[in-house]
């Protein structure tokens, strides 16, 4: 985390909101708005509280001070108890907002996501359920090399019983936090790293994204873009630059991947006939693969190309700036497979 | 803080035996029916530690929790898990309490308290510290007991629950029953401490008793209980006692020292109590008979009942993964 | 694991070894193989050695007897201690073959397989490798319910560094055993519980099969199915009821899923026209996604009908006989797939 | 067994001395270059301390080996990784030990015995205990160090990696270096115990000494190598010290107490042994100087190394991800 010094004091926002917050205020905001309004809900992860600076990147700051260290509370480093008290708790009657720091600690915590958040309703026949929300953050950009970058987010949309998040804008790491606080089911929510300071129109307080909805932040006719996550950051230029050379692109943002919002990907496809999905995390069975998988499925002979997948490179995120850079797509490479598709 | 007189009254030490017999009867009765081919199921029996959690639970309410693992219906009956639902349950019936989703490695009875019951060593413990947070949060005087085995002892998850547990001050019991096992390898093959030594490692009172003495086991726990209800934090109990089956039904146990089982057996805590109640006149034979009695024949009931009822419908596939129906 | 009375006496194996042997034996018979042939080749696991009857079904079984217990040595309940002791062994000239007994508890090792194991040759710039077997299994069929039956082999193929294969017979078995110790990198290699015990053609000591290549099982030319692990025994019979139905199809054993034989699956695909994909993990996200968007990528407007996915339900497995039986794909369904495709 | 003398030599002493004063020397450089900008790099400052890989690695040889952590600089630089081989990585060039893919959290010099360098809290030690099985199986009489911070004792991956050792008896030397702080949470808030006193869960030997003092670590270290290059087994050893920076670059550090972190930067334990060195007259001042000068030298010479060298090219995106290059 080579990014503290970037760090602006966030949360009051919920108090008096200015006119713009970056996404790290937004999401900060949306907890402190639910715990105000939820006396159920509580947030814990590792320096979380305020003595702590409510967390690396001050996502978490002022909660404690305002809401309790009973509520708020910084934990030891160990990710198995933090996911375990956060389904315990929930289990009697609690909302608790998890916090695994970077997508990459989840590894040491995968049988509490996965064997025991994700199954106890169904295991149970129904009589437990998990309202968990599991927040944490990764993407490159910051040169912290292999086991800090990762996005993990197709192994949770593999798990059923999970659902999975993934907001680029302020307003949407809002209404989505918010939404899935109050789900009824465990959520995890990704936070991308380096865009956290992007700033954008402030979110209305008691805003809400629901679960599972696509947002369409470009219309086009000739290819349709789906991405998520920072990658919407990447993509936005290339239909700049593709309407300059004469291609009408549409951006979908995805918003949620599990579950992912097949009517809005279907309807565009259906429309433009060609498709590119963009992601952060390595192509080979990435969340690409599935939305790929579907289009085809659903819109068999009515495509006009190929569903391109444009992912991260397969290897782990490597340290060197130039490597890095390369890792992951980039406006050129967007702008370029979307030229290919709709000439091809 | 005192916790009073640790020696049980007369009447929890029937209501103790009570707990016992049902869970001897229930584990007989399990082994023969799966034996007879009428229920196929991964049984992991109890036998040998009956009086663990019997002891343990006449110091609980019904408001109080526990979390178990896969060998856990001795834990779940002693903490008044109905037996006609467990039985529906186990047999995969739509009366079960899961629906018969769950099966045997994840009964659950919140009614009951038994909120978790896992198939992954070692992970009844994280999920018991956050109940517990929920109940120090709530200041509801619930306590929470984790049971877990001795093997569980060793792995990451153990070290992560119990030094949170210390550190938070949660209202958890730690109650390892120490079979000697861990599926087919001894305990002492894999650790140089006992399991109760680790409690200094984080600053909690750790106790190592003879799991097969009710009374050992009663005075720990009401020690213990008494000193998370009044939140004074947690406590790791190591009862010590013997498996007296293999790991899992089917499991021919070649790599048990036959003696040393045989000898366990000969001594079974169950029937030592038992005869315990009637020289020290607390029980009549012939009521301690009628107790038994009742328990065969809710028992009887309890099978006839799931064997009788429904398998779910495939449609169940769909339910219980969300809140929402899948499409 | 409700089987060891299934428990056959095992390893000797390798010594005279009958005509038809099962696949736990053939598993067997490769790790003694190899351990005879290099004095480097390690197992590691709970119950492994002879004393806890090598493994809770007898696939170690007799070989700490014969190679000593300093070279199959029994751990502790303690996952990330047993793939951490691998690595580390491996660093230093070893090539342990590590157990973790269920698939499932590949969760509480995920940090050790995936950012340490499959990164290490990458981060260090390729000073150092990580020759590594981990040896899981896993499947339904025996009621074991929702944490002892997952396929978890995407999360596997979806990260950079790992190898991932899952044979369907006691040839592949021990073929894939041996090429997967002598493998430079880390190889997951995943056993199938119920076929354990599937009785078959004995492979010839020293008999390899190179990790990466497909097996064609059945000639046909109306349609593709392509499966792996326990689901060529469901796709098999399917095959036989076609024929009789008057359809020619075609079976892929995939045995290797990372990587996986592109050139096999598209060759064959390209003849019939039709692909089904067929496998026990849950559909969404799964292997079948991968397979199923590289078909329409490389044979785009080539194909005769959309490529099919056959998974596992989209819940966790359940206990219940009827629905357990449900949760994964039968023959019928592939019949009744394969019909649909080729009438489509 | 005995280890004779625990007093470093003279001999030995200056030789603590060389390497901690290229520890802080480089430490503050590549502050300064990092400031400059003219590295951009996640940079966690050993700096504080630097007594404790010094006094460690005079124990080891080339061929023992060492697993360290992203605060690792300094155990990497006592163990003898080189210069520039160091500062090509940490600036991402083709000439890096790890041609620019690992950084400065993942360098690794396997000539020097450097292993594994990790990011994630604990995982230094399972590998480490890998390491040493193999120096077991070889009988080679090498010795693997495993160094992490005072918060990784409480995650799972330590619990079951000391379990482990002790029970085989791996020639491992556990060194927890204390400075207090995990990230932003100072140990006490995270810990009822001494990490040393967690030994004794395990039934290994714990000490807790001052890691500020290089003849208190030292002597340690002497007797935890001993008794593990002769096959007795690991030990744990909590060395205490303090971080004197924020945890990372850039971190302002305002959750440190300004007085104790002024108190132990004016307590430099660098410069009292320097002192100590003059008084005791085993080195002159100018010696010292001389030995600083050519330090200070050496890093020119590697920083200029380090930022004349070329960037890898993007085809290196395909290359050691398997043996195997990528098509
Ligand atoms: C993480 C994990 N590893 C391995 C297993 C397989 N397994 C099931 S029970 C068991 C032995 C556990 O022994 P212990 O903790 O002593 O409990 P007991 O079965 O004796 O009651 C093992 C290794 C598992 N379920 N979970
Ligand atoms: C499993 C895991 N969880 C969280 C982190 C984030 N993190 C990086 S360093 C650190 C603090 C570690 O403190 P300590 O072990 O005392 O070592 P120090 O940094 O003080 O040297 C944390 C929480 C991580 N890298 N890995
Ligand atoms: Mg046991
Ligand atoms: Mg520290």
């Amino acid at each position: 985390m080579a990014v503290s010094e970037k760090t602006k004091p966030a949360a009051e926002g919920a108090a008096a909101r200015p006119a713009k917050v970056n996404i790290l205020q937004a999401i900060n905001a949306a907890m402190a708005d639910a715990m105000a309004a939820d006396d159920s809900v509580l947030v814990l992860g590792e320096d979380v509280a305020d003595p702590e600076e409510g967390g690396v990147c001050g996502v978490t700051r002022g909660l404690s001070s305002r809401f309790g260290d009973h509520r708020v509370r910084s934990t030891p480093i160990s990710e198995q108890a933090i996911i375990g008290a956060a389904i315990g708790a929930s289990l009697v009657g609690f909302r608790p907002v998890a916090e695994i720091m970077l997508m990459n600690f989840t590894t040491v915590a995968m049988d509490m996501i996965v064997n025991h958040a994700a199954k106890l309703r169904f295991m149970s026949g129904g009589q437990t359920h998990v309202p968990i929300v599991i927040r944490t953050m990764t993407g490159t950009g910051f040169a912290s090399g292999g086991q800090h970058c990762d996005y993990l987010e197709a192994w949770f949309a593999h798990t059923a019983g999970l659902k999975v998040v993934a907001p680029s804008s302020p307003r949407d790491a809002y209404g989505l936090m918010r939404s899935a606080i109050e789900d009824p089911d465990p959520v995890l929510f990704i936070e991308n790293l380096p865009t956290y300071w992007l700033a954008d129109e402030a979110p209305e307080s008691g805003y809400r994204v629901p679960i599972g909805k696509a947002n369409v932040l470009a219309e086009g006719s000739d290819v349709t873009i789906i991405a998520y996550a920072r990658m919407i950051q990447e993509a936005a230029p290339a239909i700049a630059r593709l309407a300059e050379a004469g291609i009408s692109a549409e951006l979908i943002d995805l918003r949620s991947i599990a579950p992912w919002d097949r009517a809005a990907v279907l309807a565009s496809v259906a429309k433009t006939g060609r498709a590119m999905i963009v992601h952060e995390a390595v192509t080979p069975f990435g969340v690409g693969a599935e939305i790929a998988a579907t289009l085809n499925e659903e819109l068999f002979g009515r495509l006009k190309a190929p569903v391109k997948r444009l992912g991260g490179a397969f290897c782990p995120v490597p340290f060197s700036k130039p490597l890095e850079t390369a890792f992951a797509p980039q406006t050129e490479d967007i702008f370029a497979a979307a030229c290919a598709l709709v000439s091809a | 803080m005192s916790v009073g007189n640790l020696d049980p009254t007369a009447a929890e030490q029937l209501d103790m035996y009570r707990r016992m017999a049902l869970i001897k009867a229930n584990d007989e009765r399990s082994r023969k029916v799966i034996m007879s081919g009428r229920l196929v199921m991964p049984y992991y029996s109890p036998r040998g530690q009956d009086v663990i959690p019997s002891a343990v639970s006449v110091n609980l309410t019904d408001d109080d929790y526990i979390c178990t693992i896969y060998r856990g219906t001795h834990d779940m009956l002693a903490k008044g898990f109905p037996l006609k639902d467990m039985w529906a349950e186990v047999a995969g019936r739509t009366t079960g309490t899961c629906k018969g989703k769950g099966g045997p490695m994840h009964l659950t009875c919140p009614e009951k308290g038994v909120m978790v019951t896992t198939g992954i060593v070692g992970s009844s413990m994280p999920i018991a510290n956050g109940i517990a947070w929920g109940s120090q949060l709530k200041g509801d005087g619930r306590v929470t007991v984790a049971y877990f085995g001795d093997a569980a002892a060793n792995i990451g998850a153990f070290h992560e629950s119990l030094n949170l547990a210390a550190v938070w001050k949660l209202p958890v019991v730690f109650v390892c029953q120490n079979n000697e096992w861990g599926e087919h390898t001894a305990y002492e093959k894999t650790s140089n401490v006992r399991v109760a030594d680790r409690a200094a490692a984080y600053g909690m009172p750790g106790e190592r008793v003879d799991g097969n003495d009710p009374f050992a086991v009663y005075a720990a726990a009401r020690r213990a209980v008494a000193r998370a209800r009044a939140g004074d934090g947690p406590s790791l109990i190591e009862a010590m006692t013997y498996r007296f089956h293999g790991h899992v039904f089917g499991d021919q146990d070649a790599y048990m020292d036959k003696a040393r089982k045989a000898d366990a057996m000969a001594n079974d805590p169950v029937l030592r109590f038992r005869a315990r109640l009637v020289e020290s006149g607390i029980a009549g034979e012939d009521e301690l008979a009628a107790i038994e009695a009742a328990i065969e024949a809710a028992i009887d009931e309890a099978v006839d009942y799931a064997l009788a009822s429904p398998f779910p419908d495939v449609a169940e596939l769909k339910r219980d993964v969300f809140a929402e129906e899948l499409a």
